[in-house]
């Protein structure tokens, strides 16, 4: 019921939103998303007080002739997902205060979290499949219509191209689907699809792959299905970048870990190592690319497709400490790349450009600005007692234990990426200051709120990970364990 | 070899319909004058009826009837078809001075 | 033997007539020979007993509707030669593929001489009295519905004739 | 008292977080105070910790929390006490603090003060959590953290690109090194399951396992260590860190974290006794960068750049200690050098503050009138460092050159000698331009010249002292047996020093330090003959020529660099992302839609309006589905 | 009969209101006139009922009747103004189309192929007058023209296959023919009975606008006018799909394989309609291709029929007669206060202007465009579904890649909407009723999607 709650709440709240206007709609969004979060933790101590409580679950007839349910339950991996998503939407609303939005903006924010609430938590395939689709329609809409120039063309084709993705992968969970054989018939049931995966040769269990990953590898996204992405994040309103790369690539990666790993193992075990290589390749393709990259907003989509290579790369590892980075990296990434679309956003409205090599010397004027970005910098090259670290470092030990020479080729976004966010950092923030800049004003309170905040918990989470570890392990196990059978 | 009449066989009106059926298909391509294209539709309807008709006689014996009276209906659909379609002729020949179908063609791509 | 000779006369003249409707390049000249095709047809249901059937279609075909056309060309003014000709190529391409279409129908109707043969034919079906009994038990609805669509043919037909303005 | 290690990281931690937070709202006497107090109180602890620890030698670990635990593998946050670490921490609150104090009196007028304070605490604790970590992980924590607060000290002056480059370029070369420690840490955790240093350092442990895994092991380590070290090949940070604050210089660019490496590898010992081929390529590597860079420092005028090569080469010579499994000697020079190079770079931002930024010794000399103590405190330093007994540079030198001679024969230790007396020559250059002769510099510059503050000279003054009588703590092994820091180390090397057992007589040791002074006083001479009795000064940098030049440019490692690594990413990334990202990959997805429109241009045209059209269309295609319908039997 | 009788005497009843100059009695007569019917036809939904031996009326036509009664009962109310402001003909259009809905319940149900001729004709002629109703529209009567010379081209093709099939069978009763199809034929007669099946299929082609015979469908839509279009690409779409897959899964596919044939039919009909419509810039002719597009997955559905085969149509009839009808209405509002503009550029910054119409437009091109969770979705997927149960995959691989090519268009709209700003200062005008309703069908479209079981059980 919480879980329902959970997911629900804020499509409640969307509606509401809808009868509010200027900065009522901001401020009760605001209040909204809050309580989302409220009814997060509350699910939190549910779960905390007892994994198998039964609240946190639930599983009702939906469309019973196709034996899809509504089946949502909250496990260790997912509770770590929906914190990120409640975790990450009052900062997102917050840092959108200053645009000029309507209330149908923050109407659709919500309507987002609904969705990925609803990603993070199903447990049947075709429930996930309509959350992971009603994601995008929010997304997209909020792109279309705040967005920037182009955006009809890239809106388009981030739209068609992850839609292609999905319905792909609606080919290959529907394959798998009709090979179920429940007691109840066919079904969609996340344990009903586990088995039915197993029972498929593995030529069968190959294709199934195949489609299953192309949506999430577009999704994230995977070298080398990634080229609307950094349009997308650059044309789309930061808020919506936000949402992008925040969370909703998360889907993917949460995809890989729930609805690809298990399904398919013999798939996975056969062409697993061609998707590693592509994730490996992606890291070190979009790092150089980022290397070169002038506009700040693209060099953090870049920058974005490297970390999630790692992500992805550690989750094909499929052991412990691969999937725990995986998850951990997951949500640390998700913070941090926030933290910077802020920052570029920050410059951005400050300077109008985001032409590295038009900027420089912010630190001069704006000091306190200058440090928060170098926090937030630092949890992105991944830091020891950053949370970046805690995540990259089991990642690549994770991926160690499967490959050497991968590892140790993924390894060079240690490298890579020091040297694209220094060259940024320099770019922008150091140096002597030119005529855009010199005007430019320090941090604002809300700006230093949102900012802050996302240090503290980059910090935070780098010291002290011990209960996002924890609180995820036994569902992991869980994980491994349900393939290795 | 089923006879329809005496000497003739049922394949011989099949053929005799179908020839004309091909014929009035012919006329709707050849011709550019909508009247006449009209005029071949009928036609085709027609060797349609003569074909019933014959297959009438094959099953006289037991449903022959209903297949006269099919016939029947035809018609009456093309008396009713040729009342609307002459008045849209004459609508468009009101707004466009003819009825040569290739110059219709506002609509296109 | 005279109904075979009869059959062939009729037949030809059909084909006859019907090609001149096409190729006929005065309009009247086609509406006229559609009308010898009309009754060569009626021809061939008095040869089948179908003295009914024929009996509409003469004045159904020949006597309504193709008068209906013939007043339209009048009208209209359609009765010299003025239809513009389509290129030769056209015209060659619309004769092949009658032709084609032609060769394919009456090779696959070829297997009808492969339909059972039924000894008896009854000559009385064609008539009125058997018809009517029909039309009135069995196709009571068609015949019902049928209204309608005159219903719909002559609203229509009166409201796209008449002159309205808005 | 060793439970409260914690302490220890912990008072710097405070004052990073009181300076950093409270910034401008503290006043500058404040910001000193905490500043340096912070470091006083640590080193308090660590002498508290200190003394226990003499008198009770066992091991101590303080288990503060569970850091990362996932399946089996954990990493806990804890501390150990040990000797080694105990060193370490001495040395580094200790000279970490004179270094405080110092600067007090340096940065003084500078805008940034609190910032640099802030930043020299966060170093602090980092260089602590590196030494004092329980296991690998805590150790990297460290490891990075000291490369941060070095990114953010050389890039101090944040207005200069160069000094901005320099930072940049310090931070990615450590951090290709880190990727090798990274490397070397999985492969620990793969091959041994854990990382925590009492599991690992286990001879029978270690045995199980392949003698290649342990080589390969090791390597990776020692790539860590040539990072954070400057070592072949990543030693080319160093003189460019020169950069920042001199006071940075000391305390980070010469007395602890580039002696990091040298920590790990002690750390590991056991691990690199069992791997002969990576000790033979960290003494060669090791000789190779003392000799590379002492040849390099001869020609420079850079005050803080020949300290800088100088540093480097000492590092070398540190790791051909190691190299020959001589650890006590590597890190007793260690100590020793923290005292003698802490001096001398204090000394020369002495020089440098008094000369107004200057830092060209062609344009000073005859300094020793204006500034006496700092003369005297350098005089000090350049003896220590160059070797001369008794003080503190000879003893540890000497152990390391008789080390190197018991393992590895004469011609080894020769091109050692060879590096010290280059050492010694250009020590001896610097001090005779700087403060012999006649001033060279601007009357401006001669007019502003003066003897730095108290704050300044006090530190310089108990430096000098230590590196007199720091070399006590380690007699030499031969003629004083048992004697200070070998002593102390005996008990965690023992391990080692079973695989690998060092011997050499006292005769040889006499005869090694003999020959040693013997050719030292000859080098002073000639160094003396040169640039004091002739007075020869070194030409300007158009008119260098020949292998001067090339020496003096570093040898173009730089500019080889450039060329091999830097412009080719550049050009390969530039290639990604302007022809394959654009026109391969997204040129590919674009090319599906610009496909489709295609098409539709093509196909909408069937359209064309004309009914004539429609009828051939529908007649033909519905005498094609009838040809195919009819005829496919 | 019910049914049938209330329709058609609601059209008489409407002509005689004319007569009595009581117009203003047209609409209510006609709202009244649908609820009755939708009413008989759910009053009558546990049996089946066998009007004559011609007609039979079971839950599959009942349901189609309901279907086609709500999508009209939709269209009257949204294009009430429509009626409203053009005096004459208007009730002759009512009249109208209650006939053309007449012969499109005869469609459904038919048992006996003079119904279904008969059922096609009404239906036909009804529309070849509303199309051309517009008498001083160029475009209108090119449509007229069109759709009528092609329409009863295709009736002579429908007609011989009909003539045939009695030859072969002996009867024109659809429980006799089966049974004569059931028993087979020699392997002569074959082919005249394949060349009947044809015919009638090809006939039937025509009128469901499916490749190649789908030429007409793309300019007659253009030129009707919007509101007549509206109600072919719905109610008359759907009869057609009725009566065709009443005939395909009675007797045509009891012999002999057909799906050969009628896969190409549907690669054709999905590639050229998609493809085609990528470049179009006119939106009635988008929405146009758009229903040949929808033609074709229907298509697909006959395909892989089997028991869940009815289902799956009647949901996807009924899901693309309101998203269809939801988009032609907005077009037809835009259409209507923008004289005529119905180009894409009028619908540029209509999000700011009717953020409600906007939004039931976008709802309706995202549900046709098949995006979970809209109904439009649900009802792609029951077909794509049941085809790959079939082992279609590479053809159901083939309608997604269509798909896909379909968003192009609908986002084109869309784009349009909300990211445009508005090139004329036309304001375009709605009544209250007509928002609401547009907003309730959207929300309509959103509810059947999530619980699509509440069409889908029905024939269950």
């Amino acid at each position: 019921m919480i879980t329902v709650l959970l997911i629900f709440f804020p499509l409640l709240a969307a509606l509401l939103l809808l009868l509010m206007q200027g900065t009522t709609a901001k401020r009760m969004a605001l209040g909204f998303s809050l309580a989302e979060w409220a009814i997060w933790f509350y699910s939190y101590i549910a779960f905390k007080n007892n994994p198998i409580n039964a609240a946190l679950s639930m599983k009702k007839a939906w469309i019973s002739s196709i034996g899809a349910n509504f089946a949502v339950s909250t496990d260790g991996i997912s509770i770590l997902m929906t914190f990120l998503t409640a975790l990450l939407v009052p900062f997102i609303i917050l840092s959108s205060f200053k645009g000029k939005y309507s209330s149908s903006f923050y109407a659709l924010i919500l309507l987002m979290q609904t969705a990925l609430m609803g990603v993070f938590t199903a447990t049947d395939g075709l429930l996930f499949y309509i959350f992971w689709e009603l994601a995008l329609i929010p997304i997209w809409f909020i792109c279309l219509i705040w967005g920037g120039e182009h955006r009809g063309r890239i809106t388009f084709k981030f739209f068609v191209y992850t839609l292609a993705g999905s319905l792909i992968m609606l080919l290959g969970l529907l394959y798998l689907y009709f090979q179920t054989n429940g007691t109840m018939g066919r079904s969609f049931e996340w344990s009903e699809l586990v088995q039915a995966g197993k029972m498929l040769s593995e030529t069968e269990q190959n294709y199934v792959f195949w489609a299953i990953f192309l949506a999430f590898a577009i999704k994230m996204p995977i070298f080398p299905f990634h080229t609307w992405q950094p349009d997308t994040y650059v044309v789309a309103p930061t808020p919506g970048t936000m949402l992008l790369s925040g969370i909703m690539l998360k889907m993917g990666t949460y995809g890989l870990l729930r609805w690809l790993m298990p399904l398919v193992p013999a798939g996975v075990a056969a062409c697993g190592k061609t998707a590693m290589i592509l994730s490996i390749i992606g890291i070190i393709y979009a790092s150089c690319i980022a290397i070169v990259q002038k506009d700040f907003k693209r060099l953090i989509a870049y920058s974005s497709i490297a970390h999630v290579g790692l992500i992805s790369a550690g989750i094909f590892a499929w052991n412990v400490e691969g999937v725990t980075g995986a998850l951990m990296q997951m949500i640390a990434h998700g913070i941090n790349v926030v933290g910077l679309f802020f920052i570029a956003e920050i410059i951005f409205n400050r300077t109008n450009t985001r032409q590295i090599n038009e900027l420089g010397g912010l630190r001069h004027v704006a000091p306190q600005f200058a440090l928060l970005f170098l926090i937030i910098l630092l949890g992105s090259v991944a830091l020891p007692m950053t949370n970046g670290f805690v995540g990259e470092f089991l990642l690549l030990n994770g991926i160690f234990k499967y490959n050497i020479w991968l590892a140790s080729a993924a390894g060079l976004t240690v490298i890579l990426g020091a040297v694209y966010m220094l060259r940024s950092y320099q770019g922008l923030m150091l140096g002597e200051t030119n005529k855009r800049t010199q005007e430019v004003v320090d941090l604002d309170l809300n700006e230093k709120m949102i900012l802050v905040g996302i240090s503290i918990l980059i910090i935070l989470m780098g010291v002290y990970p011990k209960p996002f570890l924890e609180i995820s392990q036994p569902a992991i196990q869980t994980l491994l364990e349900t393939v290795k059978q | 070899m089923q006879e329809i009449i005496q000497g003739v066989p049922l394949q011989h009106y099949i053929w005799l319909s179908c020839i004309l059926f091909s014929i009035g298909v012919m006329g709707v391509l050849y011709r550019r004058n909508a009247i006449i294209i009209f005029m071949c539709v009928e036609l085709m309807l027609n060797a349609v009826n003569l074909m019933l008709v014959a297959f009438s006689r094959y099953h006289s014996a037991t449903t022959g009837s209903s297949a006269q009276v099919f016939v029947f209906f035809i018609m009456a659909v093309a008396a009713a078809e040729v009342a609307v379609g002459l008045a849209i002729l004459m609508m468009v020949y009101r707004n466009t001075k003819s009825t040569d179908i290739d110059f219709l063609n506002r609509l296109k791509f | 033997m005279l109904t075979q000779y009869a059959f062939y006369f009729l037949s030809i003249l059909a084909i006859f007539s019907a090609l001149m409707v096409v190729f006929s390049r005065n309009p009247v000249h086609s509406v006229l020979y559609l009308v010898v095709t009309f009754f060569s047809i009626a021809g061939h249901y008095f040869l089948m007993n179908s003295q009914f059937l024929a009996m509409v279609h003469i004045i159904v075909y020949a006597g309504a509707i193709m008068v209906l056309f013939l007043y339209v060309i009048m009208m209209l003014n359609l009765n010299t030669d003025t239809e513009p000709n389509k290129s030769n190529w056209v015209k060659g391409a619309a004769v092949v593929t009658g032709g084609l279409l032609m060769l394919i129908l009456v090779v696959s109707t070829k297997s009808a001489d492969a339909l059972p043969v039924h000894k008896e034919i009854n000559p009385n079906i064609g008539l009125i009295s058997n018809l009517g009994k029909v039309l009135y038990n069995e196709y009571m609805l068609p015949f019902e519905i049928s209204s309608i669509l005159f219903l719909v043919s002559m609203v229509g037909a009166v409201m796209l004739g008449k002159k309205e303005t808005y | 008292m060793s439970q409260l290690a914690w302490l220890v990281p912990l008072f710097p931690l405070l004052g990073f977080a009181i300076i950093g937070l409270a910034n401008r709202n503290l006043s500058k006497s404040v910001t000193s105070l905490l500043g340096s107090g912070s470091i006083l109180a640590s080193f308090v602890v660590s002498l508290l910790i200190f003394f226990e620890k003499v008198s009770q030698p066992t091991p101590t670990i303080v288990h503060l929390f569970d850091w990362i635990t996932v399946g089996k593998f954990s990493a806990k946050f804890s501390f150990l006490i040990d000797p080694l670490s105990t060193i370490f921490l001495l040395v580094i609150t200790g000279v970490g603090f004179l270094i405080h104090l110092y600067s007090t009196g340096y940065m003084h007028d500078d805008d940034g003060f609190r910032r640099f304070f802030a930043y020299l605490n966060l170093f602090i604790f980092f260089m602590l959590l590196l030494v004092l970590g329980d296991n690998f992980l805590v150790m990297f924590v460290g490891w990075e953290g000291v490369g941060l607060c070095s990114y953010l000290l050389i890039g101090y002056w944040f207005s200069n690109t160069d000094y901005n480059n320099a930072a940049k370029k310090a931070f990615i070369m450590n951090r290709i090194g880190d990727l090798g420690f990274l490397i070397g840490i999985f492969l620990i955790y793969k091959q041994l399951g854990s990382i925590d240093y009492q599991t690992v350092f286990n001879v029978t442990t270690l045995s199980k396992i392949s003698p290649s895994a342990i080589t390969a092991i090791t390597l990776c380590l020692f790539v860590g260590a040539t990072g954070k070290s400057a070592q072949i090949p990543l030693f080319t940070w160093l003189p460019d860190a020169m950069a920042g604050p001199t006071p940075v210089s000391a305390l980070i660019h010469a007395a602890t974290m580039v002696t990091a490496g040298v920590y790990m590898i002690a750390r590991s010992n056991i691990l690199f006794s069992l791997a002969p081929l990576t000790q033979d390529i960290i003494l060669y590597v090791g000789l190779g960068t003392a000799l590379l860079t002492a040849s390099i420092g001869l020609f420079q005028n850079d005050i803080k750049k020949v300290l800088a090569y100088s540093t480097v080469s000492q590092l070398g010579l540190m790791f051909a200690a190691l190299g020959v499994g001589a650890y006590s000697a590597g890190v007793f020079h260690v100590v020793t050098h923290a005292f003698f190079k802490a001096l001398l770079f204090l000394g020369a931002g002495s020089v440098i503050h008094g000369m107004g930024g200057e830092q060209d010794i062609r344009k000073m000399g005859g300094l020793r009138q204006a500034m006496p103590i700092t003369f005297w405190t350098f005089v000090i330093g350049t003896v220590a460092i160059s070797g001369i007994p008794p003080f503190a540079g000879f003893f540890s030198k000497d152990q390391i050159l008789a080390e190197i001679l018991a393992h590895k024969g004469i011609g080894i230790t020769a091109v050692a000698m060879l590096v010290s007396l280059m050492t010694c020559f250009y020590m001896f250059r610097l001090l005779f331009l700087t403060f012999f002769g006649n001033f060279r510099g601007t009357q401006e510059q001669k007019h502003h010249l003066h003897e730095s503050p108290l704050s300044m000279t006090i530190p310089l003054m108990v430096l000098a002292f230590f590196s007199t009588v720091g070399g006590f703590i380690g007699f030499p092994h031969g003629i004083g047996h048992g004697m200070g820091i070998h002593h102390w180390l005996d008990g965690f090397l023992a391990q080692s020093v079973a695989i690998k057992p060092s011997h050499f007589s006292a005769g040889q040791e006499w005869t090694l330090i003999g020959v040693a002074v013997g050719l030292l006083a000859g080098i002073i001479f000639w160094a003396m003959k040169t640039y004091l009795t002739d007075g020869k000064i070194p030409v300007k940098d158009s008119e260098m020529e020949g292998f001067q030049k090339v020496v003096y440019n570093k040898y173009y490692v730089d500019e080889t660099y450039n060329s091999l690594i830097t412009k080719p990413l550049n050009n390969i990334s530039a290639g990604i992302s302007n022809f394959i990202e654009t026109k391969i990959i997204d040129g590919g997805v674009n090319g599906i839609g610009s496909f489709t429109k295609w098409l539709s241009s093509g196909i909408r045209t069937i359209q064309t309006g004309n009914v004539d059209l429609y009828f051939f269309a529908m007649t033909i295609s519905a005498m094609l589905i009838l040809l195919i319908k009819l005829f496919d039997k | 009969m019910n049914e049938l009788l209330t329709l058609a005497s609601v059209g008489i009843l409407i002509l005689l209101a004319d007569m009595l100059n009581l117009k203003k009695l047209a609409f209510p007569i006609a709202m009244l006139g649908l609820a009755t019917s939708i009413a008989f036809s759910i009053n009558s939904w546990n049996r089946t009922e066998m009007l004559y031996g011609m007609l039979r009326m079971d839950r599959f036509a009942l349901a189609f009747n309901v279907i086609m009664c709500s999508a009209t009962f939709l269209w009257c109310v949204l294009s009430e103004d429509y009626f409203e402001e053009r005096e004459a003909g208007t009730t002759d259009r009512y009249a109208l189309v209650f006939f053309a809905l007449t012969g499109g319940l005869c469609m459904v149900s038919y048992t006996n192929m003079v119904m279904l001729f008969i059922g096609i004709e009404i239906l036909s002629i009804a529309m070849y007058v509303l199309a051309g109703s517009h008498k001083y529209n160029r475009d209108s009567n090119e449509a007229a023209f069109k759709y009528f010379l092609m329409g009863s081209f295709a009736s002579g093709f429908l007609l011989f296959g009909i003539a045939l099939l009695y030859g072969v069978t002996g009867s024109f009763e659809m429980v006799k023919i089966a049974e004569k199809v059931k028993e087979g034929f020699h392997f002569d007669q074959t082919s005249l009975l394949v060349l009947a099946l044809m015919m009638m299929i090809i006939g039937m082609a025509f009128k469901l606008s499916v490749a190649p015979f789908h030429f007409w469908a793309p300019d007659v839509y253009q030129g009707s006018p919007t509101i007549i279009t509206a109600f072919m690409a719905t109610v008359v779409k759907m009869a057609a799909f009725g009566a065709f897959y009443r005939l395909l899964t009675n007797f045509v596919m009891l012999y002999g394989s057909w799906s050969d044939i009628l896969t190409v039919m549907v690669v054709l009909t999905l590639f050229i309609s998609n493809v085609s419509a990528v470049l179009q810039h006119n939106v009635k002719r988008i929405l146009a291709y758009s229903s040949i597009a929808h033609a074709g997955y229907m298509l697909m559905a006959c395909l892989s029929s089997n028991d869940s085969g009815d289902s799956s149509i009647l949901y996807y009839t009924a899901v693309y007669s309101l998203s269809s009808m939801a988009a032609f209405m907005v077009l037809y509002l835009v259409d209507d206060s923008k004289e005529g503009r119905t180009d894409i550029g009028a619908f540029h910054g209509l999000a700011k202007k009717q953020p409600v119409l906007a939004l039931a437009m976008t709802i309706a091109l995202l549900s046709m465009a098949g995006i979970p969770p809209l109904s439009g979705f649900m009802a792609k997927y029951y077909i794509f579904a049941e085809a790959v149960h079939e082992g279609m995959t590479g053809l159901v691989f083939f309608a997604i890649c269509m798909s896909l090519v379909s968003l192009y268009y609908y986002m084109k709209i869309i784009i349009a909407m909300y990211f445009h700003d508005a090139d004329d200062h036309a304001v375009v005008n709605a009544n209250p009723l007509q928002v609401g309703l547009l907003a309730v069908s959207a929300a309509a479209m959103l509810l059947l999607g999530i619980f699509p079981d509440s069409i889908y059980q029905l024939l269950l």
